[in-house]
């Protein structure tokens, strides 16, 4: 099998998967599996890591090692098993609570860290198996089971975060952009560093429709843009806008009242940009990003400088244990 | 002329030194016990230093301490008050003569007897000529004038010559417990000569000058009309070093991974007093220890459990407000059953309490602080040289029962030393037997079944990720034997059976409890952990004193020894001595219904030995 | 004819409802009690759902569980055996019938046998018809069609019709029970009709019209030879609502709150099945209870006790994993003294364990899971009205003792409902004698001391922020009465004796246990929390068989009622069943050494009065 | 005494300060002390909240109310404080380890909802309570006693975080520069909203110097730009340097390289820079900034909002909790 190449139906488990119908979730494990499928490791050297959450039952539905472990530390679990054997290819699956809320600190340091992993965010903003409470990624104002009267968190933005804390590769996507989460999943897999994929998926049970102003038929494009490195950020239903740069920040302006030279290129490498088109929202008329906003692998990864050390420790006091043991003030009885 | 000062004999001498936190006295405590040790003395000690914040110099609060005691024979604590005070200043002074034993020796400073010093400290007059200490052979030394005297010829800052007063110090108790003064003079070269590995030649010569000063002093000042001789003691042959309980724990860690055939991986954060486990251990990284210092607790164990499910051999560190933090995590490691080592070095609680104080009150945060039913292993280290051993046991029985264990250490015996009889890598019992990992190489024609359990151990078959056609999934959710999420009740009540029934299954393979003393006797005193020494030297005395009390130490703490019961079942009563309001007692009471007595002393110090005997009289009637 | 259907009297019906995740057995349960309740009955029930994810549709995994008992007299289970099952699909029946008595009755809805649907769940003939229910009282009642005829002339999506099954089965439940059907239909309208909260007049009137036509199937099938008539239970006069542990937890808060003249306020993170009392708590702003849903437990917890120490009334919510996580700011409030109520909401453990499903193996860590000695008062809720109390209760004694208080509940307590008399505010007792903040006005001429204690409660001063001149600094290392870092020896054994007294104390002030039965029998069962219900059903069926068993409850878990210990010295057996592997047994045996027998369950799944009866029995030797 | 104006001295306890000699945490003292006093509230509408670490024994010189709590969580408990009652000014002092290691999570979500805390966090870079182990902000390579032979962790950079996460008020200071603390914690302590004051110091004991090469005697001042609202981005030991922006970026150049119009004015309102300032790193050919680069308080802060819902919901519904307790399905016996 090792020695085939795989396919993503290679990917799945016998389990019957068990998430609502119509939950987002199912095509974002579509985009992971060809991410796998493109990573070309075997099954057996791939490991995935998730929290607790529906989307964190994603391991059982892999045909890989898959541990499902507690809420929100699934980052730093994957990180010692990383570190412990760097060989595989190593995936953390994780909700946006389990990501932001409990474990927005191991999120963090994972980040910072640039650990060799490939960390998928589900974000369907609202906590789905506990029975829909808001999340740190809820809106304003929105109606939970624990927000009866309205949301009155402001709502965090990871990808935003993961730039702001050296993150080497940060990309969005959205359950319905099925090529594009494909492409995320693909350039994240391949990617040695952290590659930060969030996702945006759709609770159907208990937050509906949470990004259909995104993605609705009528006018769903004025809302996003999709960043491809190299070509202009133009969007809209009728790519009647384009992004502009303002001061240190972007706008939004119609593409005719535009002067062509000023419409924004994406360039995957520019972090300043990419923080400034990760924050973008709707409500301050500007389209949610969707696409790799950062991509730079020339920072080394955590878990590489781990046996850097360790082999030039090696080779420059190369003990045994008995030697430490022995070492110090010693004497013979 | 001291050169006649009487030679006395003694079986063991009790060595305090006080003095300003910056003052090294841990420092001198350590040559000492090296000196006596290269001497064929057994020695034990403990340090004693005040709360992290450097507090100002001259003050009590800012008081650090070493204790320790040498002697002819094993020797078990460091002592109850001691025979010998060496006090640099007014404020150690205040601190520590109330110490001393009636009629003992003060040997202080008399150079720092300043006004402003002992005003600092409250006395108001000086208590080196008012006679407040009489009933102390008080020994005022013009340390800072013989010393500068002594180095006249060297260019060195006079602070730079004061700090040699530590090696004048030495000199004169080398002379007072009638030591080779050799080997002061070699360990001066190593450590400072042209050889050392930092080779500072003038602090060498410095040193070197002082300590003879010393010696000189002791020699020829009228002040000292005896002299100690202790004889060897009888020790087993070998190559020896002092070592701290953190030290040793942090060897044990390389040298299990190393005889598993494993890495070794520690995730911690750090926390007083489990610290110097971390920063020794980060030296390792020549012998495949990798230590990852992550961001709290919780990632500590979970990077931890992450290494584990690698096929690393993994270890967490930490002490009490710590292991509460982990807890959740714990328990992940218990129900994904794979191993996991949790060295707990115990501090002063509840919450951040006192964190440079030695308690043993985390015991039953190690058994029942976890939510549901969860049992782990747990090993206690009985003294720093302990430490090796215990953590060593803890890998093997983790890997061989796939579980996490804990070992509980305590301040105490994880910053004190003792001389530890150094371990030869190729003797040390080989551990690759327990790793085990499940190969198909090894079971042609089956299939891999994760919660397959051995029949004896009830150790589950494991293969870590890599291995060829094995992947699977496991999880945190009650599962059935193939790892498969399960609701169904039985599965549930069977796989909560096997977790228990693995861990009390231990008991049969662990060594029985052994007596010191006669089951005949009428009292029975249990020691764990640190509480050891000050029970096995109280024992050991009343035993020698003819009286009807033996004494027993739990290593393992949980599961109990097989025999225990029986063994209880003997005395008419049993005491509990516990740096805690009694925890042991409760979990001995609850599984044998004994009426169990508790000698319970929560003051961030341990057990002195007379403490013991004071209560077994009591119990005794007398 | 039907309508000669014989009437028998019964005392009590168990009946168990089983359906889809989706079919609403919840709700379709919740009207069957109102509709009982209003009748004058008791009534006692279960809910039993699935693991959180959305098993799919028809599945045996994805079945739903509503068991109830009515009776005319007090009720204190769901009941053991079903007598009556609804099951609405043949995956319900396949994970149900097992459970119904011999000879019980089965009610399907025939129109969801489809060959489909029966394979799905592995029938290889249809049940209804293949004479496998044999012995059972098999009702196959084709209620998709005889709704669909009902609502025939309402334009409604099939669907919408189809979920009227629900309402369908209540009239023929109406009529099988002999229950006055004009609370059913006053319900819809209440519910439904023109002036509810959002009406919904269509729902309203196919309801009506499907509930009709089950009263009228009763009546007129000639399916049903039998109907039940149960009597009005003995029941304190006054206003009733059904309530689950949850809800009436988070009303105790506010009430509490209110009757102490604070604000109430809750730090809270979601857990399973912790997480409706957050939402019930959620919607009542209006009545100065603040919750904030935090990044985790941790902040959960800490936000509380940031508000206690604020002066608000404070509480965090949770279950098992989450309490580990808040073990080390639990034991943060209980070092600074400042009232802070725990409500954990046990579930399947260990680690994430089994969330859906119940379970009392929080004990322990309630008790033990935190660093160092450190004490708290747990009480157990014994039904969901009790939650009510047992959280009023908690919350006085924080306030009172200045401790934080855990209360235990479990997922069947928490999520399970039953009637509860509403109390009125105005008798409520009033807490604010237990505020008593430490105002300079009432101690002219004193300085705050914050660590002064009361000499009766061992309670602090308590000063709180913006109270005029009393700014003061406390923290979590251990401090004197001042409330000033103190690593004095003998100050930190006597804060932590103080703080274990402040804890032991309370026993003096607790109500005695009582004795359910002669105190001069042979067996005590000692029930705590959840396990009341079956135990009282138990031994109150054992007393009336001449069983020479008495019962007892314990409602303050720890410390134990003073007159405990002489209680059980009465029996010569002592039995504790317990949702976990024996953690109250061994709290039992450690304090008083009595053999106590643990009859243990861990199947996510409440005691039924049998197993106790069985045990007991066993015990007694027959 | 609330009646009279208070003075920094007002504000010290009778306990004596614990420091060592030497420690930045002095000068932090002192400048907190004067915030306190611009403020304007009697002590005793003071409240301190710590977390552990030398930093977090703050509390204890201040004669105020002080809560020295546990390590990390000084964020969360200060939040349900001023929740409980948002009348008093309420001041998180925590060290680098408490805020970014262990307290990582709290940190982002206080600044996230916008709390009105007084937040300060002294970075040494070190944690200097338990003897210095490598802390998040610890530099790459350091030796410390955790890390012998060098830290493999990207640091992090806090300010940079906190204006990822929306925050409104960042600035930084350094225990130095006495007056430019003062100045922020006067503007922090008057600000509506989470003031996050970072500021640097030194840990004579166990990383003396680590901040050095700022503020040396001799080429400190090339290295860092001290902002001011509304004037030039100019610095250098001789003002021969200023930063000009650099496409989303900024860059140093020399002023007489410079077009004067080109040089950056500072803006404490403009975010997107603010986030560039943050990020500015010597090791980046950037001059580390200090002073106030964020500060807006338009947004609403979370205190605020609990009871602008409290007082619709009572408006709204305004039930008793005789009401409460007496609705849904009821019957009378
Ligand atoms: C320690 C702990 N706290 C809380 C929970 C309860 N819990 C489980 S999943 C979850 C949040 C799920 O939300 P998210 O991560 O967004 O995943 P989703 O279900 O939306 O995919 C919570 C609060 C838990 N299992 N463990
Ligand atoms: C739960 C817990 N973990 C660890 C510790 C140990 N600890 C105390 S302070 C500290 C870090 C201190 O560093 P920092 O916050 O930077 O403060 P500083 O001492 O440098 O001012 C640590 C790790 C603790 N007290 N509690
Ligand atoms: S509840 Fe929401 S997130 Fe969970 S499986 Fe269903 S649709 Fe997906
Ligand atoms: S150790 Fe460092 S941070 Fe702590 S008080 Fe001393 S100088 Fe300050
Ligand atoms: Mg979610
Ligand atoms: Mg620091």
């Amino acid at each position: 099998m090792a020695d085939t190449q795989l396919t993503k139906k290679d990917f799945a488990s016998d389990a019957e998967v068990k998430w609502c119908p119509g939950c987002g979730d199912f095509a974002i494990m579509n985009a992971v599996r060809s991410g796998m499928v493109a990573a070309g490791k075997p099954r057996d050297e791939v490991a995935i890591v998730s929290g607790i959450g529906c989307s964190s039952r994603f391991p059982y539905y892999m045909e890989t090692y898959g541990f499902h472990t507690i809420h929100g530390r699934a980052a730093a679990i994957a990180s010692g098993l990383k570190v412990a054997n760097p060989k595989l290819d190593v995936w953390v699956i994780s909700g946006d609570g389990d990501s932001t809320a409990i474990g927005g600190n191991h999120f963090m340091h994972v980040v910072r860290r640039n650990m060799n992993l490939n960390y998928v965010l589900i974000n369907n903003k609202i906590y789905g198996l506990t029975k829909g409470q808001y999340s740190p990624t809820s809106e304003m104002g929105q109606i939970s089971k624990s927000s009866p009267y309205g949301v009155i968190d402001y709502p965090m933005t990871p990808a935003k975060v993961a730039i702001s804390l050296g993150g080497t590769f940060v990309a969005r996507g959205i359950d319905k952009k099925m090529k594009l989460n494909e492409e995320i999943c693909v350039r994240g897999a391949m990617h040695n560093g952290l590659s930060f994929m969030e996702i945006f998926a759709n609770c159907v049970i208990y937050n509906d429709g949470a990004h259909d102003k995104l993605v609705n038929k009528e006018d769903g494009a004025d809302y996003h843009i999709i960043l491809k490195h190299g070509e202009k950020m133009i969007f809209g239903a009728t790519s009647q806008y384009c992004l502009v740069q303002d001061g240190f920040g972007i706008k939004a302006v119609r593409i005719d009242k535009a002067d062509e030279a000023d419409i924004l290129v994406h360039d995957e490498k520019n972090a300043e940009m990419a923080a400034i088109l990760a924050g973008m929202r709707p409500d301050n008329g500007l389209p949610i990003a969707f696409g790799i906003l950062y991509a730079d692998d020339r920072k080394k990864t955590y878990n590489d400088m781990v046996y850097e050390q360790v082999d030039a420790v090696k080779e420059k006091r190369g003990r045994s244990i008995d030697d430490i043991m022995q070492s110090g003030h010693t004497w013979t009885v | 002329m001291a050169e006649n000062a009487k030679l006395t004999s003694a079986e063991q001498i009790v060595i305090k030194f006080t003095g300003d936190s910056g003052d090294g006295m841990q420092l001198i405590g350590n040559q000492l016990t090296a000196l006596a040790a290269l001497d064929g003395n057994d020695v034990n000690s403990l340090p004693d230093y005040p709360a992290e914040i450097r507090a100002p110099a001259g003050t009590v609060a800012g008081i650090s301490g070493f204790q320790m005691c040498l002697g002819d024979h094993k020797i078990y604590t460091a002592g109850d008050a001691p025979d010998v005070l060496v006090a640099f200043n007014p404020a150690a002074l205040k601190h520590s003569s109330k110490f001393v034993k009636a009629g003992g020796m003060i040997i202080t400073n008399s150079d720092s007897f300043t006004e402003k010093s002992m005003e600092k400290v409250g006395y108001t007059s000086n208590p080196l000529e008012d006679h407040s200490l009489n009933g102390y052979d008080v020994k005022a030394i013009p340390m800072f004038t013989l010393v500068r005297e002594a180095l006249a010829e060297m260019e060195l800052p006079i602070a730079a010559k004061d700090r040699c007063k530590n090696f004048f110090t030495m000199g004169v108790l080398c002379w007072l417990f009638n030591k080779d003064k050799q080997l002061v003079l070699d360990f001066i070269q190593e450590k400072f000569g042209p050889k050392a590995k930092k080779p500072l030649l003038k602090v060498a010569q410095a040193n070197t000058l002082a300590f003879k000063a010393g010696l000189n002093y002791g020699e020829t000042a009228i002040m000292f009309q005896e002299r100690y001789d202790l004889g060897a003691a009888q020790i087993e042959k070998g190559l020896y070093r002092n070592i701290t309980g953190n030290d040793a724990a942090a060897l044990a860690i390389a040298a299990a991974g190393e005889k598993a055939g494993l890495q070794s991986f520690i995730g911690s954060y750090p926390i007083t007093p489990a610290t110097d486990l971390l920063h020794y251990a980060s030296e390792m990284k020549d012998v495949n220890l990798v230590t990852m210092q992550m961001e709290d607790e919780i990632a500590g164990i979970c990077s931890a459990v992450g290494a584990a499910c690698a096929g690393d051999l993994a270890f967490t560190t930490t002490s009490g407000p710590g292991l509460a933090l982990k807890t959740e995590a714990a328990g992940m490691a218990l129900i994904l059953e794979v191993p996991l080592v949790i060295v707990n070095v115990q501090r002063g609680g509840p919450c951040t309490g006192l964190p440079t104080k030695t308690e043993q009150s985390d015991l039953l945060q190690a058994m029942f602080g976890r939510n549901g039913d969860s049992y782990m292993p747990i090993i206690a280290a009985n003294s720093p040289a302990d430490c090796f051993d215990a953590t060593y046991q803890a890998a093997k029985i983790a890997l061989k029962y796939r579980t996490p264990v804990i070992v509980l250490t305590d301040g105490y015996i994880g910053q004190g030393s003792c001389p530890w009889k150094v371990p030869k890598m190729a003797e040390l019992e080989d551990l690759r037997p327990y790793v085990n990992f499940w190969v198909p190489e090894a079971h042609p024609g089956e299939k891999y079944v994760s919660y397959k359990r051995d029949p004896e151990t009830l150790a589950r078959d494991w293969a870590i990720p890599g291995t060829k056609g094995c992947q699977h999934r496991i999880g945190t959710l009650e599962k059935d034997i193939n790892g498969a999420v399960s609701h169904d009740p039985m599965v549930h009540q069977q796989m909560t059976e096997f977790r228990k029934a693995k861990v009390d299954n231990l008991a049969k393979v662990l060594p029985d409890v052994e007596v010191n003393g006669k089951t005949s006797n009428k009292v029975l005193v249990i020691s764990w952990g640190g509480t050891y020494g000050a029970v096995k030297g109280a024992v050991d005395r009343m035993i020698d004193d003819g009286k009807p009390v033996s004494g027993i130490n739990l290593r393992w703490v949980w599961p109990f020894p097989a025999n225990l019961g029986e063994v209880i079942s003997q005395f008419d009563k049993v005491l509990v001595p516990e740096l805690n309001m009694g925890q042991l007692s409760l979990l001995l009471r609850a599984k044998f219904l004994v009426d169990v007595e508790s000698l319970s002393k929560v003051q961030g110090d341990p057990f002195r030995e007379y403490e013991i005997i004071d209560k077994v009289n009591e119990m005794l009637g007398e």
